[in-house]
């Protein structure tokens, strides 16, 4: 395209594998174009200059989730951060924290993908296996809102790495797994709100939740984790004066 | 492929110096600190509420205290905190509470200018109350 | 129930003590220690000793009990914010000391603030 | 888990996109004493389903028949889809889209609370189910959720399946590696399914996800299984030029237009028929322009181009698609991610400006061949998804359609291999150890290989182009035939790949060296259908045969793999039943045959 000489950006890329004691930066000179973004930047780099470089990705249109890294020291989705904000340089990429690294880029989902399934993120119903499945639930677009923003979250853990909760505890549930679990309460065609109710109400659950609210800065579907969780709090502590005050009203 | 499983993940934190590494972090941690401002605070008054029961000179040695240039520093940075609590308090309702009408949620501004209408309102009123007996 | 918290107690308390301190303590700082150290004479009269000052503010049970409230709600909300934000410091200490320590630190100073008016 | 730990399941599932997760459940629900595995080489919320945009079709509307469905389909399909298999598809699409809807996918709904449509390219009448223009991920996330809560699903995440194990002419599992750890390890099953996706990674400009490399497709290539239709390519007649990010053709169904660089709604020129004023209420109308099929719009594109009636930007020609005049509240409302994409990859606002469009490689026709049942030759492996060949889809598939084969073929595959694992012994395992032993020898081979050769990224990068070059939107004989011939000789290459990589934990080269392995295959499948099939038909046009040509290729291709590696295609008839091939009519004479109807 432009025959000028090429202006290069230095990444610095965070370096890990099992057997090495310690993580190294590792420097890559990429060539500028406006309209790339940092995944851009890995791939050029994995093609062309160190094909052991090791990260996630697939969708490199910011809804499959696998992408995220620290950009600066900011959790973003690489797919998504231009190059062009980072200019001139250099641009350090690392590893989501508050993960376990497994080598370079890549972090553990495990404990990610329990906390999920301990939220039970699907529909219940009382009349579950009875479902005869003649025509739809009805849902009216005023229903729908109610949870439809916590029902974006394309679990890419942005909003963990973003988490001074999470940085000291391992067993906090975090803001995705909990928006989740807000997006099935609030679904008014869902009735599994007494059975989530043990994992959510739980000190690991909603409350140890501080309320710094970077989860819903750095969330790139503008889940609002944070608010999930204050609105959880809301109706967890007045489920449990109604338990303290009127156990009468509660059903077993 | 089949000779040993070697895996050696490596844990990293943010840390506990996260409040340090972005602005955002650090306005969050201003409005957590602005609490040791508030209880000292309570602290203060309540020493002023039970020295107002004691002998005048006890009393007036308290507020001489209460009102050196060195404490007059705290205080404004105090009120600093304070004024910080109550605009980050009343600017995170919105999230707390979903409010919605005929499906739509309500905006955040209604929310919030209330309070702060409220607060207005509140903090004038003790002014004048304040203003009206000492100038009595 | 297993794993059920007790937290909703603290937090509802914290929350309330949050609108208080929202609503009061800045005009709270302003009255007791600025007003009267810029030597304003309004705020130095209302303060001064004796039933045409001070006491005026205060010879209203009703006032001291509101007085109270705002003071005890406050330091619970004081109390729970310093408990969580010293976890978030990665402070390693007990869940039970840190609530015993925080809250009752708040619970006692509450206990004072209540003597003190219920004895002005 | 311990090196000796035997991994055996009942049913074994390849792929946890929307088909895998729809079959698992399916066994899981109805066969709750059976044990499900699901391989799948990305954690299963990242799978491509994630990225479907538009809708799901399926008749719930009273003013909506079956009949109609299906006829949209087949001429859709230019003939090419088996009727039996599109007239069983219509019918239970309803029934497995309001299953979608009780497990909680969020479809956008009328006032009423009924589940809203909307119009869709080829279709004549609105049925599409959507959820904004998220309904990949709607459907992609629902299902992943729900099937978390069954116990007697154990999930085999960032595996990466390599080989379909073999014995006594049934199929009894696969080899996968472990990303974490790059143990190789057999998994036994007494039936398998493959859901692995699509291959539009083949090819340079693709809609696609990186990790649609069409691995499953090329398993079962190799374990003698034919591949039916591969020269049928999708092309996406919207995609942002440089990325080939695709804007969903609900743009255009809630009413977006296409302009060339004169300004001109050119479609009126390709037998689209006549442009309706946008302001006129019934714009958009259905089959006709914008909301044509897929493949006559991105022809309709080249030959734009051929005219200098495109614009030309630093990633080539492209047109503009236009929806501004559908206002800020609706984009917002119906098509927020378009505008998200929009702004973010394109730097426009469609709110105020038109965006850049090109056609991109977008879904593949062909695929496994699987009967009505889902299941293929080899008794014990069954198919569902993009990655298999039915076909409903023929030589084109209609917009909001392949969501919907996700789960009516994902729920079939499920059930006929929970029944047939329910009469089948347990895998030999003794007998398959050894092809445990070659399979990792053959990778072992490619991780040490000596250096000296090409990298994959450089292989890769010369297949699809040779790819877009004689096998894109336009074909001849010569251009077709140059393309295989650079084929085999990357396959040669191939022989000799140099991997920067030798360790073991998340060698993501080694795994990009397999997955080139596997497209080279498809890569030589899909030429040699394309050069045997001469005639032009939906999506594969020949300029040296521009005619249908029922005669001779009302005919499914099936490319079976050779001793030598090569494919040797023949071709089976299509199933017809009611609807005698027709000439596919669109815009002009739909428009007139509605003017009658409704004099």
């Amino acid at each position: 395209m432009s025959t000028a000489i090429e202006t290069m950006v230095k990444f610095e890329v965070f370096r890990y594998q099992p057997d090495w004691d310690e993580p190294t930066y590792q420097v890559y000179d990429v060539p500028y174009h406006e309209d790339w973004v940092v995944l851009d930047a890995l791939n050029y780099i994995k093609d062309t200059i160190d094909g052991t470089l090791t990260y996630r990705w697939s969708c490199r249109m910011g809804v499959c989730g696998s992408c995220g890294a620290m950009v600066n020291g900011y959790p973003k989705l690489t797919c998504a951060a231009f190059l062009s904000e980072y200019m001139p340089g250099p641009i350090r990429v690392e590893p989501l924290v508050n993960f376990n690294v497994e080598r370079d880029l890549v972090t553990n989902l495990e404990g990610f993908m329990d906390k999920l399934e301990s939220v039970q993120p699907w529909i219940i119903r009382d009349d579950g296996a009875t479902d005869e499945l003649k025509s739809e639930y009805l849902q009216t677009p005023a229903q729908h809102a109610v949870y439809q923003q916590f029902s974006m979250c394309i679990n890419c853990l942005l909003c963990y790495a973003a988490c001074p909760v999470s940085s000291h505890s391992d067993e906090f549930i975090g803001p995705a797994a909990l928006a989740l679990a807000q997006r099935y309460n609030l679904d008014s065609r869902d009735e599994g709100v007494e059975q989530r109710r043990d994992v959510i109400l739980k000190d690991e659950g909603i409350w140890e939740c501080s309320f710094v609210g970077e989860c819903s800065a750095v969330c790139p579907k503008h889940v609002d984790p944070a608010g999930a969780i204050q609105q959880a709090k809301m109706t967890g502590a007045i489920d449990y004066y109604r338990r303290l005050l009127m156990p009468w009203t509660v059903k077993s | 492929m089949d000779g040993e499983v070697l895996t050696q993940p490596l844990f990293r934190s943010l840390g506990w110096t996260w409040w340090t590494k972005r602005p955002s972090y650090l306005l969050v941690f201003l409005r957590e600190s602005s609490s040791v401002f508030i209880a000292v605070q309570v602290v203060l008054v309540l020493v002023l509420l039970h020295k107002a029961g004691q002998p005048a000179a006890d009393y007036q040695a308290y507020l001489d205290f209460l009102w050196n240039p060195g404490m007059v520093v705290f205080h404004v940075v105090s009120i600093v905190f304070a004024l910080w609590h109550t605009y980050t308090w009343f600017n995170l309702l919105p999230q707390t509470v979903a409010i919605r009408i005929r499906g739509r949620r309500i905006p955040g501004l209604l929310l919030v200018a209330p309070q702060f209408g409220g607060w207005a309102v509140v903090t004038g009123l003790i002014i004048a109350w304040v203003w009206w007996v000492g100038a009595a | 129930m297993r794993g059920r918290s007790h937290e909703p107690i603290f937090w509802s308390i914290f929350g309330m003590g949050g609108v208080i301190a929202a609503m009061f303590i800045p005009v709270m700082i302003f009255v007791t220690g600025i007003g009267g150290a810029a030597g304003w004479d309004a705020v130095t009269g209302a303060l001064a000793h004796g039933e045409d000052g001070i006491g005026a503010l205060l010879n209203h049970a009703p006032v001291r009990a509101v007085l109270g409230l705002i003071m005890a709600l406050a330091s619970v909300h004081a109390a729970h914010r310093i408990r969580h934000t010293l976890i978030d410091l990665h402070v390693h200490a007990p869940p039970a000391v840190l609530i015993v320590a925080s809250y009752g630190a708040a619970a006692i100073l509450s206990a004072l603030i209540a003597i003190v008016l219920a004895l002005f | 888990m311990s090196a000796v730990d035997q991994l055996q399941h009942d049913v074994l599932v390849i792929g946890g996109g929307g088909a895998g997760l729809r079959a698992a459940i399916a066994v899981a629900q109805e066969h709750p004493d059976l044990s499900i595995g699901i391989v799948s080489k990305v954690y299963p919320m990242r799978s491509h389903t994630v990225a479907a945009e538009g809708g799901m079709a399926a008749v719930i509307k009273d003013n909506d028949s079956a009949e109609d469905h299906i006829y949209d389909t087949i001429s859709g399909s230019d003939w090419l889809a088996d009727q039996d298999a599109v007239e069983m598809f219509v019918e239970e699409a309803p029934r497995e889209l309001i299953q979608l809807e009780h497990w909680g996918c969020p479809w956008s709904r009328e006032a009423t609370g009924h589940v809203a449509v909307r119009p869709f390219g080829g279709m004549k009448i609105q049925r599409t189910w959507f959820a904004t223009d998220k309904t990949g991920f709607h459907v992609l996330h629902s299902l992943f959720q729900t099937c978390l809560q069954f116990p007697s699903i154990t999930r085999y995440d960032e595996w990466f399946a390599t080989k379909l194990l073999v014995d006594d002419g049934r199929c009894q599992g696969c080899t996968a590696i472990e990303l974490r750890t790059g143990q190789l390890r057999p998994i036994y099953a007494k039936s398998v399914i493959i859901a692995t996706g699509g291959a539009g990674r083949i090819f340079p400009f693709t809609t696609n996800g990186a990790i649609k490399t069409g691995d499953g497709l090329a398993m079962a290539y190799r374990a003698g299984v034919a591949l039916k239709d591969m020269e049928f390519v999708q092309y996406h007649p919207t995609g942002l030029p440089g990325t080939g990010i695709l804007i969903t053709e609900a743009s255009r169904g809630e009413g977006g237009v296409l302009r060339n660089n004169k300004g001109e709604r050119y479609l009126a020129d390709y037998d689209l028929g006549e442009p309706l004023p946008l302001d006129d209420p019934r714009h958009p109308q259905l089959r006709t322009m914008e909301l044509g099929p897929r493949d006559r719009l991105s022809q309709a594109f080249i030959k734009e181009q051929e005219k200098g009636n495109t614009y030309s930007g630093p990633y080539g020609s492209y047109v503009h698609l236009d929806i501004q005049h559908l206002g800020e509240h609706r984009i917002d409302t119906k098509l927020p991610f378009v505008r998200e994409l929009a702004r973010n990859y394109g730097g426009i606002d469609p709110v105020t400006e038109s965006i850049p469009v090109r056609p991109v490689v977008h879904y593949m026709m062909g695929g496994i061949d699987t009967d009505i049942e889902a299941a293929t030759s080899l008794p014990g492996l069954y198919a569902a998804g993009e990655c298999a060949c039915v076909s409903i889809n023929g030589a084109n598939r209609l917009g909001s359609n392949s969501l919907t084969e996700l789960v009516v073929f994902g729920a079939r595959a499920g059930r006929n291999a929970a029944q047939f694992a329910s009469a089948s012994d347990p895998a030999a395992v003794d007998r398959l150890e050894s092809q445990v032993d070659e399979e990792r020898a053959r990778i072992r081979r490619i991780l040490e290989q000596p250096s000296g050769g090409d990298r994959v990224a450089e292989l890769r990068r010369e297949m699809t182009t040779t790819m877009e070059e004689g096998a894109g939107i336009y074909r001849t004989q010569e251009g077709i035939e140059q393309t295989y011939d650079t084929l085999s000789d990357l396959r040669e290459r191939f022989g000799s790949v140099d991997l920067d990589d030798r360790t073991n934990v998340y060698n993501t080269d080694l795994i990009s060296a397999l997955e080139l392995d596997y497209m080279l295959d498809l890569s030589l499948a899909l030429a040699a259908s394309a050069r045997d099939r001469t005639e032009s038909r939906g999506s594969h046009q020949r300029t040296d045969h521009p005619d249908r040509d029922d005669d001779q290729f009302l005919k499914h291709s099936l490319a079976m793999r050779g001793d030598d590696g090569t494919p040797e295609v023949s071709f089976r008839d299509v199933v017809i039943t009611k609807w005698p091939p027709g000439s596919r009519t669109y815009g002009s004479s739909e428009q007139a045959k509605a003017a009658t109807t409704e004099s």
